[in-house]
């Protein structure tokens, strides 16, 4: 018993929640007005997309793999609405199809990935590239905007005190995390993320859970893209850049261990939470961008460093 | 314990006891808690591989260290490059005839310009055990130095130990084939659970005596199968297997396996057992030929999915990259392959889980704490007992074991042999993969000889014996030679 | 000898194909003559010497870095803060030199830029070697935060008065050949020393190779790390003072997306991620082609279209990359 | 062990986070409180007269360009007394990082944003429910989606910088007869404010100039190296090619230094916007005859006082005329504040500008 009470304080949960605890009474020191619920819920509107692709990277990481094209496939699936829209599609019609875009996307990186063998790394390393510079050929660049109030409502409107995208969210990460405990999917996932070899030879299909992984992802960054564009109203082609390296630093300060394997999808969330939290405080409070910066790098490599000085203390508890 | 020189002093106990342990202390990769090592009446400064090698104390780890991308010469130089600096250059010159020098005194002839990962596994080791050789040694530790290595191949392993023995070297040397030690050895330590247990001059031990002291209790020596059994031959074969063939790796195998039948693949490393196997299996594969599974062909490019679905099992050649999820529980890993089987509507169901694992764990006898410990808990021996009885749960129709007792200690071995007898006694066929000559002789019905990816004979089990399979393992040329 | 066998029976032009392929240098030498070839049929100035010149000149300092990143992906680990990094350098080693600010002689500021350079690759070494942090995280980590201390080492304003002293490293020339030239020739030379004829270059392919042997073996592993970071760090360092006095005014935003160019350039040259293997004139052949890419599309006058699909073309010549490799070794395994 | 473990610890974990979120919660109840206090203390000032809150967010932060614009503006605080001003905006030039600035300041309650929008569709939402929350908006610098803003603090019209530049280009080479090829280095590919240039650019050239000839757009993605490089590539690929127009204050100096570096300083024209101080060597040394911009720190000055006089009702519409104090009186055309022209920067009047 005493054991499982150790386990238990020396989870890298424990010390994001900790941390979380922290950072809040720092912010309610600093300057309480931050720490409203209408402040709060207004400002998460800034978040629900990355948390949102912060789902699929934390499985693929998990499995020791990267997806680096998030971003991108966000950017293509943008534009994608944002033309078919333009060309006088129906928004239902222009968003659907997006979303084929995104999970296309997904698929072709987990088909390369199966395929070729080569790292995720450098597979979406090459078709970050690939699918942004689609993003800009298709629309040369060229922004849409002028999307109806009806279609806008998704980003910008309420539903039952949150946002649209919360429930989205929300809806995500309950079937993720009932397909993570209850079903042989979670167990498959940290097997693969262990000992890849191994799980194949067990008999389970490797491939397929990492091509199906990779098309979530693609999915899930459509997804976040058509909620970006009915936030911000505009669809163009440099939307999400640069989301991929907020989503890694989401998921790996939530203690999910980037060689795979260890981690939760809980621990990711509450690192978004870190991270979106710390952003906008420093914003905030500070109104210099530039701290925002150097905040969130040194967070980083602390919070990972920390967690495994608690991987350490875990393995000496046992 | 001590060393002398000029003698070959074998270090025994089962896997666990703790001579990888002391190996790593007295090479310098770890340091000991407390304790010291003398070395000519001083204490040896221990934790730096660089001053143990200083002195002339070199080791040859259980797993080959070798640098797959580098070729040979680089191998053999790395870590040890004073060997050949002149100012602040490496002189290529004096390195190609220093690694020609060693390679050709263990009498290999290997293209110094190949990276190393593209070389056998015989010959990676060959490269590893090189690497000790470059220093002028006073003192060599042989961790398992035949474990991937074939008997012509150890052959001249213990030709190069006899000489260095009189070269006033001395040896320590570890293996799980007790053969080895009593053909080489002049005393013998054993270890049992981390402590000292005896030393004591070889000739004053029989094979018995020294695994009592290993294991600390008596083991009924193996028993054969002496009663192949005979009705089979009528009965329709699990697997049929005709001309198949990869190129360049086997060509034209046929056989058939018939259901309660171990059938024993012999020969030597490289021979292409293990690639036949992961071909039936689904794993690699095949430019032609058939198999012929439970009376109808498998499909084209059918994968692993598709002969487990079927029900054959495999239990592959290297444990812990292939066969286990190491930091997974005991539990996960015995379960892994039927996890869908334990599929609620709601989810995984927990209770059931529990109760096979538990009832797997009973019944191969896998000692653990308890079944949520991580796999990598285990000793190697439990390690090989969870890869096979993760099978066991499914009663596979097929089981194929490749090379299973490797680096497993005696009593687990005994443990395993029982299992896979038991397998065969409840109607499975057994396709048994082994570079241990008793063991394949034991426990299979029938045993095929495969030698340069051919099928090169087929022996009834009970009329076998270690030379004729040794024979017929043997190239051609080899033969003829020798 | 099973492998002469089956090449014996192989056509000699597939043969010849996966020789190119399989020496990666080989490969992609023969694809930039390719590439040479078809641009001056459509446009002939591309061969003039001045334009030669200039795009050696653009691939200097990416070679420069390259060299040091390339032994960073050999033993087994990755650099994505170079590009941040470059950045703080040129801030810091701009506000050394400029008149306005620190008024340091050009000598001073060149050592203490390398210096910074050192600090910050050995900051990065340290925390994968001894802080045990995945290096993908740190340097992730560094390139977000260098960027936030870049914006703040400038304070809001640029750098517009760098004396000539430092002007002449990037815009100089010794007998006709820039500086920043001789300076790639010279890191090249040195990396090839240090690759082939030392220990230390031999290590780190053992370690990258194969870690766990490594470490029986006995070999330095942290020591090691902390050198080839270090070194990567000095080696931005002289890339930033060979190429960011080209140009008169020293911005906030020199260098950013450089890791992903100096990363691609390294990988296409056929440098292993996961480490033990790569070659240094495979990924020179790497920097070229991806420097050349862009003026080659300038010089095909595709028109304004080929503007906004050359990213998707660089995406498409990585992912063609591997796809060879792919084929490659499947051909070999056969 | 993981899993298990995981298994074991997971229902601990869970209500620990609610735990989190309670505590969240309740630290919003109190803070529901505190407010009015927090609110006072960020815009009450001295002497009881209240403070005025005004947030100047400038298209991207860090280039001189704004830090000059965010100078004056700190003048016109210091002169009016009664201003607080706030000057933040994203390091990266991220319009979206833009529109979250506006929605924090709009939660925080400030009395006045103005907006130099990098993409006015991306901010423009932002900047209405800031307006309906009672904000007065301003856009300055760039103009914003019409009903996003009251006012605009208009320095120039994008089609009198667009006309400017144009007009410029055409007399450094030597008239409208002068036949010539002509290049644009601008930002990034997707920069709305550039692209808005661009076409003002492209149809001036196509009225009045049938002899300019527009043979190349190409990014420098705010990189002063790419846009080096660019241009570089440019003059070899059209030989003839007789001008480059830098329309950023990034692509400006490096299209000018690879003008400069080529040895083809007058004969190649290069013009563009830029500050004056970081284009003041090529300017004196010849590669650059003109560049084109305004006064800067007049622009932040008269924001600042635009913003103030919004606040507190001493602008109304309808008038059409501003008294900016010491920049005397503005014309205000419609909801456009008039700045005055364009400044073109030359050798004669170029030492007079420090910024």
């Amino acid at each position: 018993m005493k054991q499982r009470i150790l386990n238990m304080i020396w989870q890298p949960e424990t010390f994001l929640i900790v941390l979380l605890g922290i950072l809040f009474a720092a912010m309610g020191r600093l300057d309480a007005s931050f720490l409203q619920w209408e402040v709060q819920r207004a400002l998460s509107s800034h978040v629900w997309e990355l948390a949102i692709i912060a789902i699929p990277m934390t499985l693929i990481i998990l499995t020791a793999g990267i997806d680096l094209s998030v971003g991108s496939v966000m950017g293509l699936s943008a534009i994608t609405t944002g033309m078919l829209f333009q060309k006088g599609l129906p928004l239902p019609l222009a968003c659907s199809a997006s979303l084929l875009v995104g999970i296309f996307c997904g698929f072709l990186n987990g088909w390369f990935i199966t395929r070729m063998k080569v790292h995720p790394l450098i597979i979406t390393l090459a078709t970050m590239a690939a699918y942004r510079g689609m993003a800009e050929g298709i629309s040369h660049a060229k922004p849409v905007s002028g999307f109806p109030d009806s279609f806008t409502w998704l980003g910008q409107g309420d539903w039952f005190g949150l946002p649209v995208a919360a429930w989205v969210f929300a809806v995500m990460v309950g079937l993720v995390l009932w397909m993570m405990h209850g079903r042989a999917f979670g167990v498959g996932i940290y097997a693969i993320g262990h000992n890849e070899t191994a799980t194949r030879f067990s008999g389970l299909r490797v491939d397929r859970y990492l091509v199906a992984l990779y098309t979530f992802s693609g999915f899930a960054s459509a997804l976040a893209a058509v909620l970006f564009v009915a936030r911000r109203n505009t669809a163009k082609a440099d939307a999400g850049m640069g989301m991929e390296l907020g989503v890694i630093t989401a998921v790996v300060i939530g203690g999910v261990s980037i060689f795979g394997g260890r981690g939760t999808l809980i621990g990711a969330c509450l690192g978004v939470l870190l991270i979106h939290e710390t952003r906008e405080f420093v914003s905030w409070h500070w109104n210099r961008d530039e701290l925002n910066l150097l905040a969130l790098g040194i967070l980083l490599i602390l919070s990972v460093v920390f967690q495994k000085l608690l991987r350490h203390k875990q393995g000496s508890a046992l | 314990m001590d060393i002398r020189p000029g003698e070959v002093h074998a270090l025994c106990g089962e896997n666990g006891a703790g001579k990888s342990t002391l190996i790593k202390i007295l090479s310098g990769v770890i340091l000991p808690n407390e304790g010291t090592v003398q070395w000519d009446e001083t204490p040896l400064p221990l934790g730096r591989v660089h001053s143990v090698e200083a002195h002339g104390i070199l080791a040859v780890h259980q797993e080959p260290v070798v640098f797959p991308h580098l070729n040979a010469m680089d191998n053999l130089f790395v870590g040890r490059e004073s060997a050949a600096l002149r100012g602040a250059w490496l002189d290529k010159s004096t390195m190609r005839t220093k690694a020609r020098e060693i390679l050709a005194n263990l009498g290999e002839e290997l293209p110094l310009t190949q990276p190393v990962g593209d070389m056998s596994l015989a010959q990676r080791q060959m490269v590893s055990i090189g690497r000790a050789l470059l220093h002028q040694c006073r003192i060599l530790i042989l961790d398992e130095p035949t474990a991937s290595l074939s008997a012509r191949e150890s052959e001249s392993l213990f030709e190069k130990v006899h000489t260095l023995k009189q070269q006033g070297v001395g040896i320590l040397y570890v293996s799980h084939r007790l053969e080895e030690i009593f053909r080489l050895a002049d005393r013998v330590t054993v270890l049992r659970d981390g402590a000292w247990v005896t030393t004591a001059d070889i000739a004053s031990l029989n094979q018995e005596t020294l695994i009592q002291h290993m294991v600390g209790r008596d083991i009924p020596s193996k028993q054969r199968s002496d009663v192949p059994s005979e009705d089979s031959e009528h009965r329709p074969p699990v697997l049929e297997i005709k001309n198949l063939s990869r190129e360049g790796v086997f060509e034209n195998i046929s056989f058939g396996i018939q259901p309660g039948e171990i059938l024993g693949m012999s020969g030597l490393v490289g021979a292409g057992r293990s690639e036949i196997a992961r071909a039936i299996f689904g794993i690699d594969p095949f430019d032609a030929g058939e198999i012929i599974y439970l009376g109808s062909p498998l499909s084209k490019g059918f994968t692993i999915q598709d002969t487990i679905q079927a029900g054959m099992a495999m239990v592959p050649e290297d444990r812990q990259q292939q066969g286990l999820v190491l930091p997974l529980s005991v539990e996960t890993n015995l379960l892994l392959p039927s996890l869908s089987e334990f599929q609620g509507p709601l989810g995984l169901k927990p209770k059931p889980m529990r109760a096979t694992g538990q009832s797997l764990i009973e019944k191969l006898g896998i000692k653990t704490e308890t079944p949520a410990h991580p796999a990598h808990s285990l000793s190697g021996g439990n390690q090989q007992k969870i890869v096979i009885g993760k099978w066991v749960h499914r009663h596979p129709k097929l089981f194929i074991l490749d090379e299973p007792t490797r680096g497993v200690d005696v009593g687990a071995k005994h443990e395993v042999h029982r299992l896979v007898r038991e397998l065969a006694a409840q109607g499975s066929a057994v396709l048994l993969i082994s570079s241990e000559l008793p063991e394949i002789l034991s426990l299979s019905d029938r045993i095929l000889v495969l030698c340069e990816g051919t099928i090169r004979g087929e022996i009834k089990g009970n009329e076998a014996t270690q030379e004729q399979l040794l024979k017929l393992a043997l190239p051609e040329e080899t033969r003829r030679s020798a | 000898m099973t492998d002469t066998t089956t090449a014996n029976t192989t056509p000699p032009l597939k043969r010849a194909l996966i020789f190119l392929l399989s020496h990666r240098a080989a490969g992609l030498f023969l694809f930039i003559l390719l590439l040479l070839g078809i641009v001056s049929v459509v446009n002939p100035a591309f061969l003039e010497v001045q334009n030669l010149k200039d795009i050696a000149v653009q691939a200097a300092p990416v070679c420069i870095i390259s060299c040091g990143l390339m032994l960073v992906l050999v033993s087994g680990e990755i650099d994505i803060s170079v590009g941040s990094m470059m950045g703080l350098l040129a801030a810091c080693m701009g506000a050394m030199v400029s008149e306005s600010r620190g008024h340091l002689p050009p000598g001073t500021a060149i050592v203490l830029t390398l210096g910074i350079g050192v600090v910050i690759g050995l900051l990065n070494g340290w925390l994968v070697a001894y802080a045990g942090v995945p290096s993908i995280i740190v340097t992730l980590g560094m390139l977000t935060a260098l960027r936030g201390v870049t914006e703040i080492v400038m304070g809001g304003s640029w750098i517009t008065d760098l004396p000539d002293g430092i002007r002449f490293l990037g815009t100089g020339a010794f007998m006709g050949v820039p500086i920043s030239l001789w300076t790639a020739l010279g890191v090249i030379l040195i990396s090839l020393w240090l690759i082939h004829r030392t220990a230390i270059g031999r290590r780190i392919y053992a370690i990258g190779s194969n870690p766990h042997a490594a470490y029986l073996a006995g070999l330095p592993i942290r020591p090691l790390k902390l050198f080839v970071f270090a070194w990567t760090g000095l080696l931005t360092g002289v890339a930033t003072l060979v190429s960011v006095p080209q140009l008169s005014v020293v911005d906030s935003g020199i260098g950013v997306g450089l890791e992903l160019l100096v990363v691609t350039c390294v990988v296409v040259g056929g440098t292993a991620v996961s480490g033990g293997l790569g070659n240094l004139s495979g990924v020179l052949c790497g920097v070229i082609l991806m420097t050349m890419i862009s003026t080659v599309l300038i010089f095909m006058k595709l028109g304004e279209n080929a503007t906004y699909w050359s990213r998707a073309i660089q995406g498409l010549f990585i992912l063609g990359a591997i796809i060879a490799d792919h084929w490659i070794s499947r051909q070999r395994k056969s | 062990m993981k899993l298990s473990r995981q298994n074991i610890s997971k229902g601990w974990i869970t209500t620990a986070f609610t735990a989190v979120l309670a505590l969240l919660f309740t630290a919003c109840g109190p803070g529901a409180s505190n407010n009015e206090s927090s609110e006072a203390s960020a815009s009450s000032g001295d002497n009881g007269s209240k403070k005025i809150t005004i947030c100047l967010i400038p298209k991207k932060k860090g280039l001189p360009y704004f830090t000059s614009c965010a100078a004056g503006a700190e003048l016109a605080a210091a002169d009016l007394g009664n201003v607080e001003l706030i000057y933040d905006g994203p390091t990266d030039g991220s319009p979206e990082k833009q529109a979250s600035m506006i929605e924090q300041y709009t939660l925080k309650g400030v009395d006045v944003i103005a907006v130099s929008p990098n993409d006015p569709d991306v901010v423009a939402p932002a900047m209405r429910k800031a307006r309906e929350k009672g904000i007065k908006v301003l856009s300055w610098d760039a103009d914003a989606v019409q009903d996003a803003r009251d006012y605009f603090v208009n320095q120039a019209t994008a089609q009198a910088i667009a006309h400017g530049m144009v007009d410029t280009m055409v007399s450094d080479i030597g008239g409208p007869e002068v036949k010539a090829e002509v290049a644009i280095v601008t930002a990034y590919l997707t920069a709305a404010n550039q692209n808005v240039w661009i076409d003002h650019m492209k149809t001036h050239i196509a009225d009045t100039y049938p002899n300019l000839n527009l043979v190349a757009i190409k990014p420098s993605d705010e990189d002063q190296k790419l846009a080096f490089k660019v241009t570089q590539d440019l003059m070899k690929a059209y030989p003839d090619i007789k001008g480059f127009f830098g329309i950023s204050s990034v692509s400006f100096p490096g299209a000018a230094e690879a003008v400069k570096q080529s040895g083809k300083s007058g004969e190649v024209m290069v013009t563009g916007l830029a500050t004056p101080n970081s284009m003041k060597s090529y300017v004196k040394d010849g590669t650059v005859k003109s560049v084109v911009l305004w006064n800067t720190s007049e622009l932040g000055y008269l924001t600042v006082m635009v913003g103030e006089a919004l606040a507190t009702g001493k602008l109304s519409s309808g008038d059409t005329t501003f008294d900016a104090g010491k920049l005397g009186e503005k014309k205000i055309a419609g909801d456009h504040v008039l700045l005055g022209d364009i400044l073109v920067f030359n050798q004669g009047n170029i030492d007079q500008y420090d910024f």
